[in-house]
């Protein structure tokens, strides 16, 4: 975790409204996980004043590079689409919990799950997964077809499903209808709906969730981001997704 | 770095540069980053009587230059409190000042009266100005009348000296701050945050689970040197003053408006190395003004002599 | 156009924007940019019954996503109103909101029935709300008794219906607005600025020559949304809200709190066309929304059936 | 007068804290005049927020180039710095009532009287004298050496006199140390001291004073910017120097 100056070294549009950067900094390496995110700062003065938290998508530690996918939404994501090569980014990380990669073990099977923008921190855990030799199959869901994105770069991990919501391409329909095969473990990132719906999937494997929140310092210090823990009767235990997760076990917390 | 040194009642203070209570948490997370000595004082977050999960989520949303929170004094409690953050606190040779909260006057004593003995709480700090609580909070805040009493009860048990929170949502800051002072307040604190709100229009719904929230960062920061400024003029008990520092220019506006220490709060989640920056840099804008130590600074705004002498230049 | 007309008392208003109080003059830089009748209205600068200079300048600093001004009224007064200003205006198809201001009740009453009278002038708006101006002015926005009486004594003189418009530097806005209401206003403007200030680390004085001013701009939007939003709900009469607006989002953030129009101040100094690129955004945002007519948002955020229906869009 | 979305050409320091940015609209033409200004929008979010008033300092008509010099000193102008070439610069202009250059007559002699980031706007009005044959002298005051800029530049038009307040370069003191010949015009753009000083050079010719003042609008609407008018006994009467100005008569307004 550290606060890192970073060069951007490439930036371009991958679908609509959706941009990939890559950034430069030395100490981008092997400590930046798969599930964990990054604070981005976007924009010289105080507005916008909060860092955005970013999934990390891709990492090449030898290179030192860190590959960030986001929907430009709003100020903090379109004043980062404007900028050009060359210029520095502010970045804090990496933060956050990410997948338990280590548990799995070669041959077992894992399934990827995701939604819209929840789709690229499943990207960097793929490729950590095939190379411990787990078999991965990926059901990515979007909107429509101008939606979609990384179809082929997922396809060199293992197969791929993806869904649009409107049927313009892939399956119609939504992620939860193309789950009907047995895993070891269940990976999911994307909206709320879809990963309370994933929660019962816990009757067939291993279920993580990586949760989005409305942040504030990301690093666990000022509870803005905290969740309740299910079956606490208090009320009063909590988990801060920033710091905690971003990754639960389904069953852990309240979703 | 004594040209840093400032002395507050209860206070002996290696710099005038703290975080402010509720961006840092009990410090652990911070710890991380940087050594907590090198700050002059922490502001722990609002410790109640009780424990409380506080607002349901999303509690933050962003404004321009400013973000909104409704927390909702989410705290262990005071048990807790006393018994597991500030033992891990005192490690750290840095005084402690403990933000009190409740939702009656007896609350405020009762936390006040323990909290106060713990050995590295050397003030509290009342927080009779939180927007984020249903009952109390802002409310003692906004009345002269319970904010004296409050104030008074709590001098009454405090082994320490007690510092006075002021909420900015009042139509007359000075009031309320003579009020206090009268009751036997060592300091004040100001300012917390101004009540915002904003609405989300995808649902059309307020952003914040709860409604309200407070407004901090540097949008808010002409608003507490304004208040500095006239309050200072009309009290003798020294301020901590507070809104939307980020550098050490902005501490020396404070003490220029009549500040004698500054506690930098959501620049602390922007970046994380803002109060150890700040005070390096404090030095050096202290040589760039042509001055000594940084007591000369407070209050120069309005001093006459400091002013004839600055303009002399 | 019709999506964005909206009736208010004596404002037919072909689309709800407006450029507010003291940021626009009398229009006539502006109309070197655009047909000022694009405009739903205008807000001209504050009349008082003399001519006045104002204050000395520097009358405006920068603070971050606002600035404060300290303009103190300047203006050509009520004569000069009266037979150059608004007949070069009435050259235009659009009505004119006159923002009255004064030191004295008695001030308010002179110039109130007299502009009140202009072909051109569709309804007043009371300033007792300025920070800048010695005596009056802001003391009058303060306390709900002056500002029931200002309120009565103008609406008993005023030819065309009188909004009132209300300082957020006040501990209960709501108080205000409902003293106001019950005075006979027809409607109510919201917020005038906060009060702040700013201090030059160079000369150790404030930045303007007044000392303090008044902060507007984006960061006091979540300080107007959250007063506009408690307003609309405890009176019936309606809000012309304003306050940091700078898109067509802003307005319609402003709607779902419970505004009915809106007004555009220190964002035509950042963007002159921001007014007429607001205009041409609405019925696209609108569209986005899954709504035809703007009125279909006015307090949406606390109209229970309608954020059901939003809920279970 | 209009909003131009320009593109940055080239940016470079070109002496302590002092840039020269060069930027292209096809609006950039010779209706940009000699001591009109233009307000620049540093930054995309709303911090800083307001437009920054910055001199004409050279407009080549043809080519569409702007070019701008200003100190790097608040958060503005530092913002302004970090930008590469190929950023998009939002600018307002041309604004202002600029040097009455169509006064003079070839023969003419003008003397230039430029006080520290008072100087960029006298370069192109000495080209328009120079290019209709007024002879120009050039007298710009700086700091101290490390503050001196376009010196080289300046020369091509007349002779140049530089002062440094500390004496590191050219002549020891203040500008109105160098003043003692005649003329016909004498222009100058500084620090209000100077201009102060400047005003008694009215027995000796016509004088031309540049003022700043903080600006809220930039274009007449404000009333952030006025000054009173000399002479006038209501106090009431007064210019913006926005709109008005910023290049006034000495003698007109009060400095
Ligand atoms: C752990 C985590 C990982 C994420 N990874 C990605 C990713 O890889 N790619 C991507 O496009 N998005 C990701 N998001 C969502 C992303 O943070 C938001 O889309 C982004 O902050 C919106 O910023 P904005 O400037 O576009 O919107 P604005 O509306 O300007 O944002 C205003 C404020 O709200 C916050 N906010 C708005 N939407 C969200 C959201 N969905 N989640 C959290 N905070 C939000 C912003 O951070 C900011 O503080 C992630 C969120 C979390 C919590
Ligand atoms: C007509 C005119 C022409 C100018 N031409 C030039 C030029 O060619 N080169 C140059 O370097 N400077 C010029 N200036 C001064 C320049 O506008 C300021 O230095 C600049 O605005 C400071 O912005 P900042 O972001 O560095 O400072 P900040 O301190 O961040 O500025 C805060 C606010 O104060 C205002 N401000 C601060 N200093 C001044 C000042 N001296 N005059 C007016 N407003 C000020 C800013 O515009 C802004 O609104 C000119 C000023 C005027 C009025
Ligand atoms: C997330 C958050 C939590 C806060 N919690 C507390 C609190 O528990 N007690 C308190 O007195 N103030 C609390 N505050 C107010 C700050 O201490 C401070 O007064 C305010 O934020 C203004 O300073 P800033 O602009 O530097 O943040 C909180 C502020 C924020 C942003
Ligand atoms: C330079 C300036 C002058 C103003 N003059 C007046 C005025 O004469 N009368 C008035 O009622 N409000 C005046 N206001 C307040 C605005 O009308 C408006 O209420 C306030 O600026 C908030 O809106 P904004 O954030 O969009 O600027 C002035 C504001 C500014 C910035
Ligand atoms: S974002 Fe601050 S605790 Fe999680
Ligand atoms: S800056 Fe607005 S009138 Fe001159």
């Amino acid at each position: 975790m550290n606060q890192l100056k970073t060069e951007l070294v490439s930036q371009r549009q991958i679908a609509e409204s959706i941009y990939e950067a890559i950034v430069y900094n030395e100490s981008i390496d092997e400590s930046f996980k798969p599930g964990q995110f990054v604070h981005v700062k976007a924009g010289g003065g105080s507005d916008p004043l909060l860092r955005r938290p970013i999934s990390i998508c891709h990492v090449e530690p030898k290179k030192h590079l860190l590959t960030m996918i986001y929907r430009a939404e709003g100020k903090g994501t379109n004043l980062l689409k404007s900028e050009v090569p060359g210029a520095v980014i502010d970045i804090l990380g990496p933060l956050g919990n990410g997948f338990p990669v280590d548990e799995l073990r070669e041959g077992q099977t894992a399934v990827l799950v995701g939604g819209g923008i929840g789709v690229p921190p499943l990207y960097y855990l793929s490729e950590s997964l095939q190379e411990r030799g787990v078999h991965v199959h990926h059901v990515n869901g979007f909107q429509s077809k101008e939606s979609v994105f990384y179809e082929e770069e997922f396809k060199e991990f293992g197969p791929v499903t993806i869904t649009t919501v409107d049927g313009s391409y892939g399956e119609s329909g939504f992620v939860t209808n193309q789950l009907d095969f047995s895993f070891d473990y269940l990976f999911a990132c994307g909206p709320s709906p879809m990963l309370r719906a994933l929660e019962s999937y816990r009757s067939k494997g291993k279920v993580y969730l990586s949760l989005e929140q409305r942040m504030g310092c990301g690093i666990g210090a000022c509870l803005a981001c905290v969740c309740h823990v299910q079956g606490d009767t208090t009320a009063l235990k909590y988990r801060k997704v920033c710091s905690d997760g971003p990754v639960f076990e389904a069953g852990e917390v309240v979703l | 770095m004594s040209r840093l040194q400032i002395e507050l009642p209860g206070l002996s203070l290696k710099n005038p540069i703290m975080p402010a209570s509720g961006c840092f948490g009990f410090g652990r997370e911070y710890s991380k980053f940087y050594d907590l000595e090198k700050l002059g004082a922490i502001m722990v977050k609002a410790t109640t009587a009780e424990p409380r999960f506080g607002n349901p989520t999303p509690r933050v949303a962003e404004t321009s230059s400013g973000m909104l929170n409704a927390i909702g004094l989410q705290n262990p409690g005071l048990d807790e409190v006393l018994h597991s953050e500030l033992p891990w606190l005192s490690e750290f040779d840095v005084p402690i000042i403990a933000n009190v909260a409740g939702s009656t006057i007896e609350d405020y004593v009762a936390v006040s009266k323990e909290i106060s003995k713990a050995p590295n709480v050397h003030a509290l700090e009342l927080n009779i100005s939180c927007p984020n609580v249903k009952e109390g909070g802002l409310a003692f805040g906004t009345v002269p009348e319970t904010a004296y009493e409050v104030t008074k009860a709590v001098k009454a048990v405090s082994s320490v000296p007690v510092y006075v929170k002021l909420s900015p949502n009042v139509t007359d800051i000075v009031e309320i701050a003579k009020s206090v002072e009268k009751a036997g307040a060592d300091g004040l604190t100001m300012i917390n945050t101004l009540l915002g709100m904003r609405i989300d229009l995808k649902t059309s719904k307020p952003i914040l689970a709860n409604g309200a929230g407070g407004l901090s960062g540097p949008a808010i920061k002409p608003v507490a040197i304004r208040m500095i400024h006239q309050v200072s003029q009309q009290v003798s008990i020294p301020i901590i003053g507070m809104g939307g520092v980020q550098t050490a220019e902005d501490v020396v506006e404070y003490f220029l408006a009549g500040a004698s220490a500054v506690a930098v709060g959501t620049a602390n989640f922007v970046d994380p190395y803002c109060c150890p920056t700040i005070i390096e840099n404090l030095p050096l804008l202290l040589d760039d003004l042509g001055l000594y130590h940084i007591d000369e600074l407070i209050g120069r705004s309005w001093k006459t002599e400091w002013t004839l002498q600055s303009s002399s230049r």
